[in-house]
Parts: structure tokens; C-alpha cells; sequence
């Protein structure tokens, strides 16, 4: 269960996170990019941060639509497409509704993702974003099938998102910018897939208050 | 990281203003918007738009004007730019007969102007695109995202623009284009590498004995990392890579440009230039135009890129036409 | 040192055949001599020969063609050339007309020019000289050598080559240069030294805090070192400078010359010309042309110059009259 | 007396300076100039050697000239014209002479002087080379006239030389590119004064042996 209380605050929490990380997150794209990968989230996040007020008072679709258009407006390159795109679908999914069930919560990521493969024509083990995000809401789902609570499998969630973001460093990029750089991107860490892990650890520190 | 800037967060528009100011004949900014458009919009003729991160000047802002662009959008620093900035440029030029798109093939720059284009179209604007994918130093495959588009997009700005300006319609312009990116090739090589400025440190590090072989015009790291060689060396390894792939023959036609990337002043691009030429010459290929200077940068990198164009007839004499930008002048 | 060169012995020659290969169309080499010369030699003008030291291209080759120079003769790298390769560019330019030698200020530049000159003159051409001193940041006084001659002189190419192409006599092409040269001002300022080739390091050392005022186009060290400052501060100081010199009067008419040193990207010259031309509009200066770009080189430093020339009538016309150069296109 | 052999010896001895001092030389132009001066000094030298041949069976006045004229066309900068005029002149005053007397060498320098003093305008000390030939030939003229050999005089006049270019260290530059620099030029010492000394380094060598 989540209210928008605590979707307010995982968007706000996300955002920091993207503050917080945006060296290391440039540095990633450094080493396999083209090094904004840190500057691009942390633009559109407080991009957000600073509409929020205009539109917190809608509800809780609106609300992560709102978030999407403005990451789509403030990000550019990749990442604001595509993290656009996935909030835009993650809002849409759950229309009209204020309080997410469990079914909700998997629905969004479904979409989210179902939203970043339509852009990005990006399959599993691309070294991409989606390599955190798959494994998570697989497990999620998994862990609720076998009984867990949604905070548990959020916890779990994540946990597969950042051994997704370790798997990153395995395999060779195909695409997006890393992908010009062929054998010379293994090793090295994509930097979608850690911003996307991160979005993960901010959804579990709220669903564990 | 030593540049004359003042804010790191204001790098792009200070830079916009500083064009807008220098060059009002030429460039017109949409106010609230990172775009510029021709300060003598021409009706009655297709439009183009090209853009993508800054930090590629002249691109894209310096090739707007008579014979090339219409406008050209700019993202942060090679960063491309957002839908709803690419959706106004295509409002502000489109004068009825519709608007080619050139966009570099990025897979941040494809989404956000394919984005942009399903805005246009939604209000009823014919826009179609071209993506150009010049550089052989990344292999294209379907298990890749395929070429990068580099240097060479300057070629496709110039001659689809020419063919616009003669009243072509969107369709001919678009074949114009396509034939130029079938036809057009680069390969870019780094000795120091470049510094966005919001990222306060360089994109890579390279010794004193290195160079990086296969760069892309963002601060990538290249293909393949090598000890420096001699102006001439370089110049053979990167001509033939470019010349396997085209395979021209002997009696071809071709444009040249060597482009340097924003640090490297001119008597290092004519030294190299003197030696794609000895090649071309040695191998009966014939030079019908030569460009040298900096036309798509990558910020403060010293580095350069080579592009060769096959040229026949049409392309020629769309080369040739006038054009009349800040950056480019036929 | 890293340099896209093949021998440091070479890099003269080298980039004056790369040029020439490049730019056939533009200029032609005597043959022997680091001498360009315009292609599509022209009779009955006064001719103009400009030159110095080479690492500061486009100046000077990439300024001969129609309407600006009709030969440039280039030295080792900053060296003045010598008097012989001068004396073989009048007489291969020489259309009986005469010819003005435009020479900055420079001990070297003068006397070998001048030696040039005297050998011209026993052989019965009439040869005139005019000497370029804008730079500011050097005391004219009695004491000393006087300004140098830095990125201004290029406005000295573009009018008194716009006079000569009017059939102009010798004396009125020469009194119109001296106009230029009284009514223009400079100043720069460097972030990187630059390196000489032959040399293999820089001309001084820099910190990553300090930037060098000052400068000259030679890669010497400035007048003053400063801890460095944000773009508009730097323009402020070099504007402050340049005005007091100038003290032009509201309503005045101006162009406007931002000047790369070679390894500034057009992205901080044009944040540079932001703060120039915002300065101007609030001291009520009208800017009649602005031009930005890299003009008069400092091999590879990253830096700039700021020009102010103070335009009347005949100025402005023969400012945009034609130019057609490799560097220049008006 | 010096023979014209003697002449030729110390051509080729001064080219070995300039190329053996060449970075020295370059080192001190870096400093207050534009960093050329060791390899325009070392660049003209070498050419003298080269075209030696071609002219080393003429007359001593001959042979001057030849070395001024390739000096001239093919140095550049400011030392060409002016070790180029100071040779030539030092040919034009010893016309016709195979042997040098003591006042041939006396005259030779005293035209070498007044060459570079009509092509550069300068004087006595403005940190040019000039601080180290005119102290030196003053030493000379000095020594002759109180009963020194032609050799213990130019043994003192290399020495006045290089007093002069410590001396140099003190001043500030009022010609030449260094004199941009102002205030900032004091405590550099000039490197054409220094080029100049070993000019007599070398007269000496030859004198001694
Ligand atoms: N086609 C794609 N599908 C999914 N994710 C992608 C795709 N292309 C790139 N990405 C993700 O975007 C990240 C890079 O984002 P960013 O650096 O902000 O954009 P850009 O590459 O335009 O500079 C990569 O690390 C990767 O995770
Ligand atoms: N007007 C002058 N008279 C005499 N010597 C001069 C004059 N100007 C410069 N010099 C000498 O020339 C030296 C510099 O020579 P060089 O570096 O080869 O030429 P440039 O200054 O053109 O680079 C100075 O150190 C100084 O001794
Ligand atoms: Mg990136
Ligand atoms: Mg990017
Ligand atoms: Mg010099
Ligand atoms: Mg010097």
C-alpha cells in the first residue's frame, strides 16, 4: 500500500539521492559516456523539486505524469526520454487512483519499463538502466507471489537491482553511448542502471518508515 | 578546469546570448527557448533543423542562414536537447511545406527529436528525418546502435540546405540528404581531451605519449587507445579505415574536410590535411573541394577528424552554392 | 608537447604545402620561398604584403585573396620572416602600382621588412610601409619600442586591402591603413601558454588558478599575472583598458573583433563577446560588426583578445566591401 | 693578428656554441621573450656552416659577408638583421685584407657595433646584446692601449662581455620584444647580450691557441 503522501516523498527522496550522487554518477559516464549522466538526473530532478508545488495537490497519476513531462523537458540526452517516459507510463496505469495497492505498485514498474523498451528498442543485458530495473520488478513480483509484505519485497527489489547494476559491469554495451566503445565497456559500471538502482533504494527507505 | 565562463549552470545560454549579440544579421533566438533561427526566415521553401548538445560550435547554431539551416536547437553540453525545444524550432521555420530533421545518431538525440516530431505532426506539421552515421570507427551492426553521426553532418546541413533553398520539395530534400549520408565518411583521433564544464575534469586522461584513436564528438573515450604517432601516421591509419569502408575509385570525385575539435589551431589541421591529400593524389582519387577548421567541435579537445564526401554531379553543384552563415560562407 | 606534426625541423613548410593543397583555388607558393601569393593575381591595384612569424594562421596566408592581401610571407614559428623571402613577395605581387608592407610592431618584423624594402626599392619598386601597434597593454612611450601589433592588424588587412581593391593610389591605400591603425585597440589575455614547436615546452608556466594579462601573439608572458576571474570580470578589466586608450563618445560606431588565441572554443569567445557587447550598449557604443573567431593565432594557446576599431563613413564601407580569403569572407 | 684560417676556425667554433647553448639560450628568451633565440642563433649558424664551403676560398672581408648575408636570410626575428648587418660590416671594413691587424680587429667590432646600432636605434643599456659587445670592445681598445697582446685583450674583453650580461640582470628592457614586460624583465638575463658573449668565448678560444 502507498498513499501520495509517500509517493511526495520518494519523488522528493529520489531527487536528493540524484544530488547526492551526481559525481559519481558523472564519473560512470566518464569512464563509458560522455560524463552527464550525474549532471542530466540531477537537472530534471530539481527541475521537479522546484514545480512540485504547482501540481502536489493533484493526484497520484497526475502527479508522476507531471514528474515525467518535466524530466522529458529539463534532461534530454537519453536518460530524460526514457525516465520521462517511465514516469509518464507509470503515472498513466494507475489513473484516477490515490491510494497504490501492491497490484499498483507492480503495474507502474511494469509499464515503466514496458515504456523505456518502446523508446529505447532495449532488451535485458544491453548494459542499460533496464538492467536493474527488470531484475527488480522481477523479484518484487516474486517475493509477493511467495507472501512477502510489499515493504519486504521493495527491500528485495532493490537488493536485485543493485546485483543488476554489478551485472552491468560484466557485459559489453549495445547500446546507447557506451555501446561505441565495444569490448573497452566491460568492467565498467553503467551509470542508467545505478540511477535506476538508486530509485529503488529511495522506494525502500519510504516503504520502511 | 580553466575556461572563460561564469557559471558552470549558464555556460549554454551566456554562449546563446554571446551568438545572438555577435551575429543578429544572421541568428535570431526564440525567446524562452535554447533555439536560433534565421533572422531572415525564408518562406516558400522546406526547412531544416539540426541541433544537439552544445559544445559542438560552429554546430549548430553557426551553420543558420541562407543555404543550410533553419534552425538549430542547443542542449546542454553535449547533451541533446528536450522535445519541447526541438517542437518550437519546428513551429518557428516551418513555412508550409515541411521540415527535415538532421539528427546525429545518438540514440538521446533520436528519441528527443523523434519526440519532438510526434508533437509537430500532432499539430499538423509534415516533418520527416535524417540521421547521419558517419564515423567508421564504430562498427555497424544490428547488435549495435550503429555509427555515430560526427563531422560529416556538416555536409548534410550544407548540401540539403542547398537543395532546399531551390525550392525542392521535403521528399527530394530528404533524398538529398540520404545520398550525402551514404556517401559521406569520418574517422576522429584525440591527443587531450575535452572538459564540460559542469563536469569541472576532463572526459578521460591521456598521457603524454598517448592518443585516443575512434573518438566521438562528446568526450567519449574512442575505440582504441594508442601511443602518439607522427601527423603522417595518423593520417594513414585513419585515411585507410575511411577509404576500406568507402572504397572509392580511382577517378571519384571527393570533398575533404578536416575538422579540428576545438583546441587544435590551424597549422596542426593543414600538417594533416597535407598528407590526406598526398594519399588521395597517390591513389588517383580526385579533390574537388577542401575544408579545413573547425566546423563540429567537442568543446576544448585538441583532436581532429577527417571526412571524405563522394561526390557526383548534384552534390557538387548543391556544394558549391551560396550559403551564407556565421560559420560557413560559399 | 603533444602536436599532430611530423618534425619539428618541418612544421613551417609542411602547413604552408597543406594550405596550398588544400586551397588552390585561394593561393599559390613561390616556388622556393615561404611566400603565398593570390591565385587569381590581380593588375592594376596597389598590392599588399603582410606576413611575420608562423603560428598565428590564419594570418597571414589566410588572408590573401580578393580584397585583403595580395601576399603573406611567413617566418619560422613567431620569427619575423627574412628580408630576401619579403623582397621575393613584392616583386611577385608588384603590379606597378606599388605595394604597402603592413608590419606590427615588432623589433624583428621592422628590420626585416624594411631590409626588404630597400632591396625592393634599388630594383625600382615603389614600397610603402605602415606599422600596426593596437596593443594597449604596452606603454607607448618615448623609452620603449612602442605597442605591439597583435590581432588588430587583421582589420588593417580587411580595409586597406577593401581601399587597394578601389584602384586607389599608393598614398590613399596608405593613409586609409594608417586611419585603421589609429582608431583601433587591443588587449588579451591568455589561460594556457602556448608551446613552439621547436622549442618542446610551453613559453611559461600557468597554475590552474592564474591567468596572464596582457599578452602578446608570441606566446611571451604578459604584463601582469592575476589569480584568474570569471569571463566578465576579465572582460571588464580588458574593456576598462581599451576604453580609457580609445575614449570613444556615445554614439560612436564600433566593430567589435573576439579573437581565439587557437585553443579557445568558439563556446568562451562567444561568453566573452557577451559581456563586450553588453558593456558597449550601456556606454551607449553602437556596434556596427562584430566578428568572432580565431584571426591572429598563438600556435596552441588558449586565449583571447578583445579589438575595438572606431569606424567613420569610409571605414564602414570599406569594411564590408567583398573579401574573399580562406579566413575571411565577407 | 689573426689569419684568415684563424677566421674560419672561429665561424666554426661560434656555430658549435649556438648549437651547444641552444636550449640555454631558448630557456632565457622563454623568459622574457618569445623563446626562440637558441634556435634562431643555432638555426643561422648551421646554415653558415653549410654554405661554407662556397665561400671559404675567398678573402677574409669576403667570407664575413657571405656568413652576414646567410645570417640575414636565415635567422629572421630581430638577431637576424642584426648579427647579420654586424658581420657584413665587419667584412666591409677590413676590404681587400687577408691578415687582420690588431686595429683591423679593433675596427671590425667598432663596425659591428654601428651596424646593429643603425638597424636596432638602441643604445647602451636596454638589455640587448649591445650590453655585452660594447663593454667588450671598450675592454679591448682599453687593454691594447695599455700594452696588452691582441690575445690577453680579447681574454679581457670576453670577460667584460660577460660582465655585461650580468649586468643585464639588473635592468629593464627598453628594446626589444622583452621590453613589453616592463618592470617584470628585471632580474632576466638578456639572451642576445648572452649569445654575444659566447661570440667572444669563441674569439678567445681561437686567440689562445
Ligand atoms: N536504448 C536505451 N535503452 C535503455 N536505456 C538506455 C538506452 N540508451 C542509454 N540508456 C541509458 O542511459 C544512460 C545514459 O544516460 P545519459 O548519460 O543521461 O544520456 P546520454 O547517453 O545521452 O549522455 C545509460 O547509462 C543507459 O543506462
Ligand atoms: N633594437 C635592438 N638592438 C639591439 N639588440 C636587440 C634589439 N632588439 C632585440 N635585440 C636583441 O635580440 C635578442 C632577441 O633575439 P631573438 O630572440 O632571436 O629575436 P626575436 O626577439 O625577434 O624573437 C634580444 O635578447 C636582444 O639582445
Ligand atoms: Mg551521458
Ligand atoms: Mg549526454
Ligand atoms: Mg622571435
Ligand atoms: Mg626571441
Amino acid at each position: 500500500m502507498a498513499t501520495k503522501v509517500e509517493v511526495l516523498d520518494f519523488i522528493r527522496l529520489f531527487a536528493d539521492k540524484m544530488t547526492e550522487h551526481r559525481q559519481e554518477l558523472t564519473d560512470l559516464d566518464q569512464a563509458i559516456g560522455d560524463g552527464d549522466h550525474g549532471i542530466n538526473m540531477s537537472r530534471g530532478m530539481k527541475a521537479v523539486i522546484e514545480k512540485l508545488p504547482t501540481f502536489e495537490e493533484k493526484g497520484t497519476d497526475e502527479i508522476l505524469k507531471s514528474v515525467g513531462m518535466t524530466l522529458v523537458s529539463t534532461v534530454g540526452g537519453a536518460s530524460g526520454p526514457l525516465y520521462g517516459t517511465a514516469f509518464m507510463k507509470a503515472g498513466m496505469v494507475v489513473k484516477g487512483k490515490d491510494e497504490l495497492s501492491e497490484q499498483d505498485i507492480i503495474n507502474m514498474f511494469q509499464e515503466a519499463i514496458v515504456g523505456i523498451q518502446s523508446r529505447g528498442k532495449a532488451v535485458k543485458g544491453e548494459k542499460t538502466m533496464l538492467d536493474s530495473i527488470m531484475p527488480a520488478l522481477d523479484q518484487i513480483k516474486a517475493s509477493i507471489e511467495a507472501g512477502d509484505s510489499i515493504e519486504d519485497a521493495i527491500v528485495k527489489g532493490e537488493q536485485a537491482a543493485w546485483d543488476g547494476v554489478e551485472f552491468t559491469k560484466t557485459i559489453i554495451a549495445t547500446k546507447g553511448r557506451a555501446s561505441y566503445l565495444g569490448e573497452r565497456s566491460i568492467g565498467h559500471q553503467d551509470p542508467g542502471a545505478t540511477s535506476m538502482a538508486y530509485l529503488f533504494q529511495a522506494a525502500k527507505e519510504i516503504a520502511k518508515k | 578546469m580553466k575556461k572563460f565562463i561564469n557559471d558552470v549552470e549558464n555556460v549554454e545560454n551566456e554562449m546563446l546570448e554571446g551568438i545572438v549579440l555577435a551575429h543578429p544579421e544572421y541568428v535570431t533566438r526564440l525567446e524562452g527557448f535554447d533555439v536560433l533561427v534565421r533572422s531572415d526566415k525564408k518562406a516558400g521553401k522546406v526547412a531544416l533543423v539540426s541541433g544537439g548538445g552544445s559544445g559542438h560550435e560552429p554546430s549548430h547554431g553557426g551553420f543558420v542562414g541562407k543555404g543550410m539551416l533553419d534552425g538549430a536547437v542547443a542542449g546542454s553540453v553535449f547533451t541533446s536537447p528536450t522535445p519541447d525545444q526541438v517542437f518550437e524550432a519546428i513551429k518557428a521555420v516551418d513555412a508550409g511545406q515541411g521540415v527535415l530533421l538532421v539528427i546525429k545518431n545518438y540514440t538521446g538525440d533520436i528519441m528527443n527529436f523523434e519526440m519532438a516530431a510526434e508533437l509537430a505532426e500532432a499539430e499538423g506539421i509534415k516533418v520527416v528525418n535524417v540521421v547521419t552515421n558517419d564515423d567508421v570507427a564504430v562498427e555497424d551492426s544490428l547488435y549495435t546502435t550503429g555509427r555515430r553521426g560526427v563531422a560529416g553532418t556538416v555536409f548534410v546541413h550544407k548540401i540539403a540546405g542547398a537543395k532546399a533553398e531551390t525550392g525542392a520539395s521535403l521528399d527530394d530534400v530528404k533524398n538529398t540528404a540520404e545520398k550525402v549520408i551514404a556517401n559521406v565518411r569520418t574517422m576522429g583521433v584525440a591527443l587531450k581531451p575535452c572538459t564540460v564544464p559542469a563536469a569541472g575534469k576532463p572526459g578521460f586522461e591521456l598521457t603524454e605519449e598517448e592518443m585516443e584513436l575512434g573518438i566521438g564528438i562528446h568526450g567519449e573515450p574512442g575505440t582504441e587507445r594508442k601511443p602518439i604517432q607522427t601527423a603522417d601516421e595518423i593520417v594513414d591509419y585513419l585515411m585507410e579505415r575511411i577509404l576500406k569502408d568507402m572504397s572509392p575509385e580511382t577517378g571519384d570525385e571527393v570533398a575533404v574536410m578536416v575538422n579540428g575539435a576545438g583546441a587544435t589551431p590551424p597549422m596542426e589541421l593543414y600538417i594533416l590535411n597535407r598528407r590526406v591529400q598526398q594519399i588521395l593524389a597517390e591513389k588517383g582519387i580526385k579533390v574537388f573541394k577542401t575544408f579545413v577548421g573547425d566546423y563540429m567541435t567537442s568543446i576544448d579537445m585538441a583532436g581532429a577528424s577527417i571526412t571524405l564526401l563522394k561526390l557526383d554531379d548534384e552534390l557538387k553543384e548543391l556544394l558549391m552554392a551560396e550559403a551564407d552563415t556565421i560559420g560557413f560562407k560559399m
